[in-house]
C-alpha cells in the first residue's frame, strides 16, 4: 500500500475508470484519500518496527500522531474540495475476477473508495479523533514505552486504517475488510492488559460476540450479490433507485428488501452493541481509556449507524418498511435498557459504557424513524462529547492508579492540575444529558422530534419509541450527572487503584512487594464496580484539604500532563463547537444545519415527512421545551441524591463523603431491582447459562462422541481382523508339518471334489 | 525436464543424504529443498500464466508401453501453485527439524527429502499409475517421520494413519483401473493418460458414475479429511514430529483436495451433480462439529489438527457448490489452510521444544515469555480466524459465496424435484443460502476456539510447566540453554515463520495474481459439470434496466 | 471288463504305491526299505504300462515309441524316493541331483534344450551344492556303521502313513484326470508362428542363405528401409539384393528356424518383459535378505544353553 | 549331439509304446506326490526344503510338456522363471536355516514352534 503514496501522483492525474457499466454519477477523483490508508499502514510499520528495532522512546507516539494528523488533512482538503456527486477512487483490485458476463458473473471487490459527503462526514471525525487520541495516548502510555508501546500504536494504526476502509469503501467486501479490521484492532487493543484475564476474557468476548453480528453482514453480503450481482456500491444504488434487482425484477415487496437489510442489520447491531449484542461493549472497557474513548465510543462502535445510513436506499426501498420500524424498537429498547444499567453501576468507566450503547441506541432509533440527519448528527456530537467524557475519565484513571469506583473518589476537579479535566467532564456531562445549548441537546431532538412527526403507517408506533426515548433522555442526565457529582465534586478524597501500568513496574501505592499485594487482593481486582464493601476509605480522607499534599502520602495522583490536556481541551471545544453545526445553513437540506447538508447530498438522505403541528407548534420546538425539561429534571434528581452540599452541588445535594450519599438510603427501598439492575440484569449470566454452557456442552459431547463413536468405529473396524485372528489362533500350533498337511490335505481334498465334479 | 528436475533433484540430495555424513545432512537438506525451491520459482516464471488452463511443461516418457504405461508429467496453474506451496513449505520443514531431531538425523532428512519429490510428483502427475504411486508413496515416508521421530503414542499412530489412508485409496484405485478398464473397453487400447480417462469416464452411465463417484470419494475424502472420517488426523498430527505436522495439514491434506479437484469432478460430473449436497451438508457438519470439537481440547497441537477438518469442511464445501466462485474459493483455500496451518503447527513446535508439553493445563501467558513467537500465533490465528486482509479469508469467502449461490448446481434427482432456476425462489432455491448460513456459524466457531486458545497461551498470566519454575524471574532459565534455545525465538525460527507470514500477507492483500491465474483451470472444472447438467451454462444476460428518471428524485414515494 | 480303463485298477496301483512309499519312509528299527522301493516302483510301472497302452490303442501310426522316456523317468522316480528315504542328507542332497539330471533328460526330450542345461547347471551345479556346503556345515556324518548316531530326526519320519495318504490321494486324483487324456505330443515344431520372428534375426538369415548358396558374387540379404529383411511367409522366401542393387527372390533355406534358445530369448523379452523385471527383483531381495541374516549376530538361546547345562551337568554326575 | 537327439525323439527300439502328454504328466505328478511326502515325513529341515525343490522340479516338467505340447515356448520361460524363485528361496531358506541352526545347534523342525500365533 506503500507505493499507493509513492505513485499518488501519477494516478491522480490518470485513474482508471471504475464502473464503467453502471452508469450512475460516479466518477474518478478523490485520490487523494488515498494517503489516508498510506500513513495509517506507515505508521502502523514503523510503530511494529520500534519494537524489534528497541526504540525506548515516545517516537512511535509522536510519528502515529503526525501520520494520523496528515490523515486528517487528506480529508479536510478531500472535503474541502467535495461539491456534491459521488467520487471513486481507485486504489488496486482486491478480491476481483470475472467468470462470464452476465450479471452476477463478476466479482469486483476493489480496493477503492467511494466518496460522497456521507463518507467525508464520518472520515473527518475518525481520523480528527483519532489523531487528537493518538496525542493523548502518547502521555497515558508513556508507562509502557517500548514494547507495550509499539504493540499499542500499532493497533492503534491499524484500527484508524480500517476504520478508513470501512468508512470510504467502494464495496460491501471492501467494507468488510474494515468491519473485521477493526474488529480485530478492538480485540488486540481490549486484550492490551493481556495478563489481566479479565482484560483477555473481555477481548475475546468483543471479538466473538462481533463475530456472530459479521456472520449476518457476511449473509447480507453474498445475498446482495446474488440479488443485485454486484457489491460495489454505485450499481447498487443505481439499482436500488431504478428499484429493480439484476434480472430487472421490481424489489419493492420482494425477499430482497426484506431478507438483505435484516441480515445487514444483525451485522451492524453486533458491531454497535445493539439489543442482544450489547454485553461486550462494557467489558471492552478493560482496554486503556484512549481505546475506549476512539474505538468503544466515537468511532468504531458508529461502524454500525454507519452501514445502515450507507445502505439506507434498500431499507427505504422496502414497502413497509419492515427492517426499519425493526432498528428503531431495538435501537429504543437498547437504549432503555442500558441507561437502566448506567444508573446502577458504580465503575464510572462502565457507567459512560454503558451510555454509550445508550446513545447508539438512540442513533438507530434515529435511522429507524426515518431521520438519518438526527442519526448521523447524534453520532457527530456523540463522537466528541463522549471521546471528551472518556479521555477526562481516562485523565483521572491515570491519576489515580486506575481508580474507577465512584465511591472512593470524590472532588477531584477541585485538586491541582484535575481543573481542565473537570471542566471537560462537565461539557462532556452536560452534552449528554442534552441541557438546552449543547450540541448533544440539538441532535437528541432531532431524532424525538422526527420520532414524534413520523406517521405509523410507516413504521410501527413511532410515538411509542419516542417516548422511551425520552424517558431514556431523562434517565441518561440522572446518571451522567451521577457520576460527575460524586467523582467532581465534594470533598477531595481518594482511594488508589491498582492500575496495570503500576503492577508491571512493580511500583505499588502501599510500597509493599508484588507478592504480597497480590496476597492480600487475590485476584478479580478488575472490577471494583461490584464490590459494594470499601474498605480503608475512611483511612484516607482529607475533608476539606483544598492544599492535600500527595507527597507525605505514599500514593501520588499525578495530574494529566500537557498532551492529555491539549487533547481535553481540544475535544471539548469540539464537542461545544458541534452545537455551532445545527445552525449552519446549506442550500443543501432545509434542516439539520451542516449536517443535514452532508446527508442530504450522500445516498443516505430521506426526506422524512411531518405531520406533527400541534396549536402551530411544531415537532422541533415542543421538543426542545420538553426534552430540556426532562434533561434538567434528571440533572436536578442527581444533585439531589448525589451531589455534595453548597454551590458544587446546586444547592440540592447534602453528601459530606466520598462514599455515602441520599442515594444509599433510597437503594434499599428499590429492593431487588436497584440490585438486579447493579448486577446488569443478569444478562451475562444468562447468556453464560442458556448459550455458552449448552454450546461448550455440545462440544463435549461432540468431543465425546468423536471420541468414542467416530473413532470408536474405526477402531473396531481396526480391532476386527485382530478378534478374528484371535479365534483362530489355536490352529497355528507353530508346527511346520501341521501347516504343510493342512496344505496338502486341502490340495487333496480339492481335487477330489473336483474329481467328483467332473465325473 | 522441469518437472522432472523437481522430482529428481531432492530425490538426489536423498541419496546424498543417505551416503553423507550425518552431522551435515540437516544442511545438505535444507540446500536440497532451497534448490526445489528456487526450481519451482523458476518454473513458475517460465509458466505462462495467460494459459493457465494448459498443461504446460509437458514431458511423456513410455515406461510400460504394452500396458499403456507412461510417466508423463505437466502442470496447469491450480497444480503449479500446489507444487509452489510444497516447495516453500520444504525448507521451512528443515528449519524446524534444525534442532527437534538429534537422533537418526540422516534418515529423517533423507525420507524428508524423499516425501517432497513424492508430493511434487502427485501435482505434476498427467498419468493415472504415476500419481498414484506418487500419491501412495507419500505414506511411506509419512509414516516413518511419525512412527520414529513422533511423541509417546506414535506407532499407533503412524499404523492408523496408514492403514486409514491407505485402505481408502486402495477402493480409490479400484475406481480409477475401472475407469481405465471402461476406456480400454471402449476404445480398445489401455491408457493411463488422465486426460483420455477424464473423457471415457464421462461417457459411463450415471448409476455407474455413481458407483465410481463413491469409491474415489472414500479414497480421497480420508486424506483430506472430509467429516466422518477423520479420526486419523488428530492422532497422527499430535505424535508427528513438527515438520511431519506441518507437512501433513500443509501439503498431505492438499493430496486429498486435489484428488478430489482433479478426478472426482471431472471423471463423475453427473454423479457429483446428484449427490453434491448431501456431500456439502456433509462437509458443513464438518465445519461445526470440528470447530466444536476444538474448543474442548486441552492439547494446543490437538485443537490446532481439528482446526484443519473445520477448514478443510469450508474448502469442501466450496469445491461441491460446483460454480466458480466456489471452486475458485476452494483451490485458494488449499494454498491459505497449508500457509496458516502449517505455520501454526510450526509455532506450536517452537513452543514444545522449549517446554516439552503442549497442554494448555501447563502453559500460559507466554505472552510476557515469548512476544516474537505470541506475535507470530496471534497473526497466524487470525489468518486461520479468516481474518479479511489475510489469506485465509478470501478462500473462505469465496467458498461460502460459492455455497450460497450453489442452488441451482445442485442436483435434484435424489430429491425428487427439479433444479431451482434463480438461486432465491426457485424451488430448491434455498438450500444453497442455508448450507452457507450453517457453514457460517464456523466463522464463529472458528474466532471462538482460536481465540480460546490464544486467550490461555498467549495471554493471562504467565504459567509454566513446573520443570520451568526457574523461570518467574525475567532471564532465560536451563533447561532452554540446555535445549540449545533461548526464550524467545531464534533467527533461524523467525527465518522460517517469516516467509509464511509474508506470503499470508501478500496473499490477502493482493489476491489478485493468484485469483486470474487459477480461473482458467476453474472454468474448465466448472464447464464440465455444466456441460453434464445438460444445460447453457451462461444464463442468457438479463439487461440492466437503466435507471428510470423518476428515480433520482427519491426512491420512496 | 476293460482293466485298462476301470479307475478301481487304477486306484489299487495306486494304493499299492502307496504301501511301498509308506514302507520305504525312514522309520526306527527295522525299516523294509528296500521292499517298498520295489513295491513303489512296481506301482510306478504299472501305471506307466496303462499310460502306454493306452496310447499304443489310440496312437496313430507316428506315435513315436520312446525308450529314453522310460529310462529317464525311472531314474528320477527312483532318484526322488531315494531323497525323501535315505537317512542321510548328503545322500539325499546327491539323489537330488540324480533327479536333477534325469528331469534334464526329460527336457531333452521335449526339445527344451537350454532349459535342460540351465537345469543342471543352475539346480545341480549352484543351488544343491549350496545346500551340500549347508548341510555339510550343520551336520556331522557319523562313520558307516555307526548309524545309531545320526539325528533322530534325521532317522524317524513323522506321521509316514497319513502323509502318504495325503499324497497319494492328490496322485490318484491326478491320474485319474490323466487317463481322461492322451493327447499326442505333435511332431517337432517346424513353422510355428513364432518363425515370424526370424525376420528380426536378418544375419542369421543372411549367413544361412551364404551357407546354402544363394548369395554369389556379393550379394546380400536385401533390407527394407527400416533395416529388416523382406520375407514372403506364405511361400518361404526371402528378398536378395544383387551386387548390382537388382532385387530377386530367393527360397528360405530349409534348415533356417528359430532355435530354442532364440525362441526363449525372444519369449522372455518380448512377451513377459515385466516378470523378468520382478524376477530380477526378487533375486535381489533374496541376496539382499540373505546378507542381512547371514549378517546377523546370534547367540545361543535359552532352551540350548538349558539343554548344555543338562548335559553337563549329567557328565558331571556321571564323573563323580 | 544332434544324431543323439534325432534318435531320442524318433524313439528306438520301437518296442515301446508311444509317449504321450499324460506320461510326462504323470511324471510329473508322482515326482510332487513324492515330493509332497517327503516334506510332510521328514523332520530335518534341510531335506524339508529339499521336498519343495522336488515340488518345484516337478512342476518344472509339467510346464515344459505342455509348452511342447502347445508348441509355445511360455512353457520354458516359466521354467526360468521356476528357476529364479528356487534360486531365491534356496538363498533365504539356507540363511535362515544356518540362523537357526547357530542358535539351537539343531535342525528339526519340531525344534522351532515358536511361530505360532
Amino acid at each position: 500500500m506503500l507505493h499507493q503514496a509513492l505513485h499518488l501522483l501519477p494516478t491522480l492525474a490518470a485513474a482508471p475508470p471504475a464502473h464503467a457499466d453502471s452508469g450512475a454519477a460516479a466518477t474518478p477523483g478523490g485520490q487523494l484519500l488515498m494517503l489516508v490508508p498510506a500513513l495509517c499502514v506507515l505508521a502502523a510499520l514503523f510503530s511494529a518496527l520500534s519494537g524489534p528495532l528497541k526504540i525506548r522512546s515516545k517516537i512511535p507516539g509522536y510519528f502515529s500522531v503526525a501520520c494520523l494528523a496528515g490523515a486528517f488533512v487528506a480529508v479536510l482538503l478531500t472535503y474541502l474540495g467535495h461539491e456534491s456527486g459521488v467520487k471513486i477512487a481507485h486504489g488496486f483490485e482486491w478480491i476481483t475476477f470475472k467468470w462470464g458476463d452476465g450479471p452476477g458473473q463478476a466479482l469486483t471487490g476493489n480496493f477503492a473508495f467511494y466518496v460522497d459527503s456521507l463518507t467525508l462526514l464520518w472520515m473527518l471525525f475518525v481520523t480528527g479523533l483519532g489523531a487528537l487520541i493518538a496525542l493523548y495516548s502518547v502521555e497515558y502510555m508513556a508507562d509502557d514505552v517500548g514494547l507495550g508501546y509499539a504493540r499499542y500504536f500499532f493497533a492503534f494504526n491499524i484500527f484508524v486504517l480500517s476504520m478508513s476502509c470501512l468508512v470510504m469503501a467502494d464495496n460491501l467486501l471492501l467494507l468488510f475488510l474494515g468491519w473485521e479490521g477493526v474488529g480485530l484492532c478492538s480485540y488486540l487493543l481490549i486484550g492490551y492488559f493481556y495478563k489481566k484475564p479479565v482484560a483477555v476474557a473481555a477481548a475475546k468476548k468483543a471479538f466473538i460476540v462481533n463475530r456472530i453480528g459479521d456472520l449476518g453482514l457476511v449473509l447480507g453480503l453474498l445475498a446482495t450479490f446474488v440479488a443485485f450481482g454486484t457489491l460495489g456500491y454505485d450499481p447498487l444504488f443505481a439499482m436500488i433507485r431504478a428499484g429493480v434487482d439484476a434480472k430487472g425484477a421490481p424489489i419493492a415487496d420482494s425477499w430482497v428488501t426484506d431478507v438483505i437489510p435484516l441480515l445487514l442489520m444483525a451485522g451492524a447491531f453486533g458491531k454497535s452493541a445493539q439489543v442482544f449484542f450489547y454485553v461486550w461493549l462494557p467489558d471492552a472497557m478493560e482496554g486503556p481509556t484512549p481505546v475506549s474513548a476512539l474505538i468503544h465510543a466515537a468511532t468504531m462502535v458508529t461502524a454500525g449507524v454507519f452501514l445502515i445510513a450507507r445502505m439506507y436506499p434498500l431499507y427505504a426501498a422496502d414497502d413497509d418498511h419492515m427492517a426499519l420500524s425493526l432498528v428503531a424498537w431495538c435501537g429504543a429498547i437498547t437504549a432503555l435498557w442500558s441507561a437502566t444499567i448506567g444508573m446502577s453501576i458504580f465503575d464510572i468507566k462502565r457507567v459512560m459504557g454503558y451510555s454509550t450503547i445508550s446513545q447508539l441506541g438512540y442513533m438507530f432509533a434515529g435511522l429507524g424513524l426515518l431521520a438519518p440527519t438526527g442519526a448521523a448528527f447524534h453520532t457527530l456530537t456523540h463522537a466528541f462529547f463522549k471521546a471528551t467524557l472518556f479521555l477526562a475519565v481516562g485523565a483521572v484513571m491515570h491519576g489515580f492508579g486506575g481508580q474507577l469506583d465512584l465511591r472512593r473518589l470524590s472532588g477531584v476537579a477541585r485538586m491541582r492540575g484535575f481543573g481542565i479535566v473537570g471542566l471537560a467532564m462537565l461539557v462532556g456531562s452536560l452534552n449528554l444529558s442534552g441541557v438546552p445549548g449543547t450540541a448533544g441537546f440539538f441532535s437528541k431532538d432531532m431524532i424525538l422530534a422526527q420520532g414524534f412527526s413520523t406517521p405509523a403507517s410507516m413504521i410501527e408506533a413511532p410515538q411509542a419509541i419516542a417516548w422511551v426515548l425520552l424517558l431514556t433522555a431523562g434517565l441518561t442526565a440522572y446518571y451522567t450527572f451521577r457520576a460527575f457529582f460524586r467523582v467532581f465534586t465534594g470533598p477531595v478524597e481518594y482511594l488508589p487503584g491498582d492500575d496495570e501500568h503500576l503492577l508491571e513496574h512493580g511500583r505499588h501505592p502501599k510500597g509493599t512487594t508484588l507478592a504480597e499485594w497480590h496476597k492480600q487482593h487475590g485476584h478479580g481486582h478488575g472490577h471494583d464496580h461490584a464490590h459494594t464493601e470499601l474498605t480503608g476509605v475512611a483511612a484516607r480522607r482529607a475533608h476539606g484539604r483544598k492544599d492535600f499534599d500527595p507527597t507525605t502520602e505514599e500514593f501520588d495522583p499525578h495530574p494529566p500532563g500537557w498532551a492529555i490536556n491539549a487533547s481535553l481541551v481540544i475535544c471539548a471545544l469540539l464537542a461545544i463547537a458541534a452545537a455551532a453545526l445545527y445552525f449552519v445553513k446549506t442550500p443543501h437540506a432545509e434542516e439539520g444545519g451542516w449536517v443535514g447538508g452532508m446527508i442530504e447530498r450522500s445516498s443516505a438522505a430521506f426526506h422524512s415527512p411531518h405531520e406533527f403541528n400541534l396549536l402551530g407548534i411544531t415537532s422541533h420546538s415542543a421538543m426542545y421545551l420538553v426534552s430540556a425539561l426532562v434533561g434538567l429534571t434528571g440533572i436536578a434528581v442527581a444533585a439531589f441524591l448525589h451531589a455534595p452540599k453548597g454551590w458544587q452541588g446546586l444547592f440540592l445535594g447534602s453528601r459530606d463523603t466520598a462514599a455515602t450519599s441520599r442515594a444509599d438510603a433510597l437503594t434499599p427501598r428499590l429492593g431487588r431491582v436497584a440490585r438486579w439492575a447493579r448486577a446488569k440484569w443478569y444478562v451475562d449470566e444468562l447468556y453464560d447459562w442458556f448459550l455458552v454452557k449448552p454450546l461448550r456442552g455440545i462440544a463435549y459431547v461432540s468431543s465425546w462422541i468423536d471420541k468414542l463413536l467416530v473413532d470408536g468405529l474405526v477402531d473396531a473396524a481396526g480391532a476386527l481382523p485382530a478378534r478374528v485372528g484371535r479365534v483362530l489362533r489355536p490352529s497355528q500350533s507353530g508346527v511346520l508339518h501341521g501347516y504343510a498337511a493342512g496344505m496338502a490335505g486341502g490340495v487333496a481334498l480339492v481335487l477330489l471334489l473336483v474329481l467328483i465334479v467332473l465325473n | 525436464m522441469m518437472l522432472a528436475s523437481l522430482i529428481i533433484v531432492p530425490l538426489a540430495f536423498a541419496l546424498f543424504i543417505a551416503v553423507g555424513p550425518e552431522r551435515s545432512a540437516a544442511r545438505v537438506s535444507l540446500v536440497g529443498m532451497l534448490a526445489t525451491l528456487g526450481l519451482s520459482i523458476l518454473a513458475a516464471f517460465a509458466f505462462d500464466w495467460g494459459f493457465g488452463g494448459q498443461f504446460q511443461f509437458g514431458m511423456s516418457v513410455d515406461w510400460l508401453p504394452g500396458l499403456g504405461l507412461t510417466l508423463s508429467l505437466g502442470v496447469d496453474s491450480v497444480a503449479l501453485m500446489l507444487v509452489l506451496l510444497t516447495a516453500v513449505l520444504g525448507p521451512v520443514c528443515v528449519l524446524a527439524s534444525w534442532t527437534a531431531i538429534t537422533e537418526r538425523v540422516k534418515t529423517y532428512y533423507a525420507w524428508m527429502m524423499v516425501l517432497q519429490a513424492a508430493m511434487i510428483g502427485v501435482f505434476a502427475a498427467r498419468d493415472l499409475v504415476f500419481f498414484y504411486i506418487c500419491f501412495e508413496f507419500t505414506l511411506i515416508p509419512m509414516f516413518l517421520l511419525i512412527a520414529l521421530y513422533g511423541s509417546t503414542n506414535r506407532m499407533r499412530a503412524a499404523t492408523k494413519f496408514f492403514l486409514f489412508t491407505f485402505t481408502g485409496s486402495v477402493v480409490a484405485l479400484a475406481g480409477l483401473l475401472y475407469v481405465a478398464w471402461h476406456h480400454a473397453q471402449t476404445r480398445g487400447v489401455w491408457t493411463f493418460e488422465i486426460d483420455a480417462l477424464e473423457l471415457a469416464a464421462r461417457t459411463l452411465p450415471p448409476h455407474v458414475q455413481a458407483l465410481i463417484l463413491g469409491a474415489l470419494l472414500l479414497g480421497f475424502a480420508v486424506k483430506v479429511p472430509l467429516f466422518p472420517l477423520h479420526t486419523w488426523l488428530p492422532l497422527a498430527h499430535t505424535e508427528a514430529p513438527t515438520a511431519g505436522s506441518v507437512i501433513l495439514a500443509g501439503v498431505l491434506l492438499k493430496l486429498g483436495t486435489y484428488a478430489i479437484y482433479r478426478f472426482v469432478l471431472p471423471f463423475a460430473p453427473e454423479a457429483v451433480i446428484e449427490y453434491a449436497y448431501p456431500l456439502a451438508v456433509l462437509c458443513t457438519i464438518g465445519i461445526i462439529y470440528g470447530g466444536l470439537v476444538c474448543w474442548v481440547q486441552t492439547d494446543v497441537k490437538k485443537l490446532v489438527a481439528y482446526s484443519s477438518v473445520a477448514h478443510l469442511g469450508f474448502c469442501m464445501l466450496g469445491m461441491f457448490a460446483l460454480n466458480h466462485a466456489g471452486v475458485t474459493g476452494s483451490v485458494l483455500y488449499m494454498l491459505n489452510h497449508g500457509l496458516s496451518t502449517g505455520a501454526l503447527f510450526l509455532l506450536i513446535g517452537m513452543m514444545y521444544e522449549r517446554y516439552h508439553t503442549r497442554s494448555m493445563k501447563e502453559i500460559g501467558g507466554l505472552g510476557a515469555r515469548m512476544p516474537v513467537w505470541s506475535t507470530f500465533l496471534v497473526f497466524f490465528v487470525m489468518a486461520s480466524v479468516g481474518l479479511p486482509g489475510l489469506n485465509g479469508f478470501v478462500g473462505e469467502f469465496l467458498c461460502l459465496m460459492g455455497a450460497f449461490q450453489a442452488s441451482d448446481a445442485w442436483g435434484a434427482g435424489l430429491w425428487g424435484t427439479t433444479p431451482g432456476d434463480s438461486t432465491v425462489g426457485g424451488t430448491r432455491g434455498s438450500l444453497g443460502p442455508w448450507v452457507a448460513a450453517v457453514a457460517g456459524t464456523g466463522m464463529i466457531i472458528a474466532a471462538i476456539y482460536l481465540l480460546y486458545m490464544v486467550g490461555k497461551v498467549v495471554f493471562g498470566t504467565l504459567r509454566e510447566p513446573p520443570g520451568h519454575a526457574s523461570h518467574a524471574d525475567h532471564h532465560a532459565g536451563d533447561a532452554h540453554r540446555a535445549a540449545g534455545l533461548p526464550v524467545d525465538l531464534t533467527r533461524r525460527e523467525i527465518g522460517a515463520l517469516a516467509p509464511i507470514a509474508a506470503l499470508c500477507v501478500f496473499l490477502g492483500v493482493y489476491p489478485k495474481p493468484v485469483l486470474d491465474a487459477v480461473q482458467a483451470p476453474v472454468e474448465r472444472t466448472v464447464t464440465t459439470i455444466a456441460e453434464a447438467r445438460g444445460k447453457p451454462k451462461f444464463r442468457p444476460p438479463v439487461e440492466l434496466a437503466p435507471p428510470a428518471e423518476h428515480a433520482a428524485e427519491g426512491a420512496h414515494p | 471288463m476293460d482293466l485298462l480303463t476301470n479307475p478301481i485298477v487304477l486306484y489299487l496301483v495306486i494304493a499299492l504305491g502307496a504301501v511301498g512309499v509308506c514302507m520305504a519312509l525312514p522309520r526306527r528299527g527295522v525299516s523294509p526299505q528296500l521292499v517298498g522301493g520295489i513295491i513303489a516302483a512296481v506301482a510306478g510301472g504299472l501305471i506307466v504300462l496303462v499310460l502306454s497302452l493306452r496310447a499304443a490303442r489310440q496312437g496313430g501310426p507316428d506315435a513315436a515309441p520312446n525308450l529314453f522316456f522310460y529310462v529317464f523317468a525311472a531314474v528320477a522316480l527312483g532318484a526322488a524316493l531315494r531323497v525323501i528315504t535315505h537317512p542321510r542328507p548328503v545322500y539325499a542332497a546327491l539323489y537330488f541331483i540324480l533327479t536333477v539330471l534325469a528331469s534334464a533328460g526329460l527336457f531333452l526330450l521335449l526339445s527344451a534344450e537350454f532349459m535342460a542345461f540351465a537345469l543342471i547347471i543352475i539346480y545341480a551345479g549352484a543351488i544343491i551344492i549350496t545346500y551340500l556346503f549347508v548341510i555339510m556345515l550343520a551336520t556331522q556324518a557319523p562313520e558307516a556303521g555307526k548309524e545309531h548316531l545320526l539325528a533322530e530326526y534325521d532317522t524317524v519320519s513323522r506321521e509316514p502313513i497319513a502323509a502318504t495318504t495325503a499324497g497319494f490321494v492328490v496322485l490318484g486324483v491326478l491320474t485319474a484326470m490323466l487317463l481322461g487324456g492322451g493327447a499326442q505330443l505333435p511332431p517337432a515344431p517346424a513353422a510355428d508362428p513364432s518363425q515370424t520372428r526370424l525376420a528380426q534375426l536378418p544375419r542369421k538369415i543372411e549367413q544361412s542363405l551364404r551357407d546354402a548358396g544363394c548369395l554369389k558374387g556379393g550379394g546380400a540379404l536385401a533390407r527394407s528401409s527400416l533395416g529388416d529383411p523382406v520375407i514372403n511367409w506364405s511361400d518361404r522366401t526371402v528378398q536378395i539384393e544383387g551386387p548390382d542393387g537388382s532385387r530377386t527372390w530367393a527360397p528360405m533355406p530349409d534348415g533356417l528356424e528359430l532355435s530354442n534358445v532364440e525362441g526363449l530369448g525372444f519369449s522372455l523379452l518380448e512377451d513377459h518383459p515385466g516378470s523378468i523385471e520382478i524376477a530380477g527383483v526378487i533375486l535381489l531381495m533374496a541376496m539382499l535378505g540373505a546378507v542381512v541374516l547371514s549378517r546377523k549376530q546370534v547367540e545361543h538361546d535359552e532352551e540350548l544353553k538349558r539343554r548344555r547345562a543338562h548335559q553337563l551337568a549329567d557328565a558331571g554326575g556321571a564323573v563323580r | 549331439m544332434s544324431d543323439a537327439l534325432t534318435l531320442a525323439q524318433q524313439g528306438w527300439p520301437a518296442a515301446f509304446p508311444a509317449v504321450t502328454l499324460a506320461h510326462y504328466l504323470f511324471v510329473s505328478a508322482a515326482m510332487f506326490t513324492v515330493g509332497l511326502i517327503g516334506f510332510l515325513t521328514r523332520r530335518n529341515l534341510i531335506i524339508m526344503f529339499l521336498c519343495t525343490e522336488l515340488m518345484f522340479q516337478a512342476a518344472g516338467i509339467a510346464l515344459v510338456a505342455f509348452g511342447r505340447y502347445h508348441l509355445d515356448f511360455s512353457g520354458q520361460t516359466f521354467v526360468i522363471f521356476i528357476l529364479t524363485v528356487a534360486a531365491a528361496e534356496a538363498a533365504m531358506a539356507l540363511a535362515l536355516v544356518v540362523l537357526l541352526f547357530r542358535k539351537r545347534e539343531t535342525l528339526s523342525a519340531d525344534e522351532w514352534t515358536e511361530m505360532k500365533g
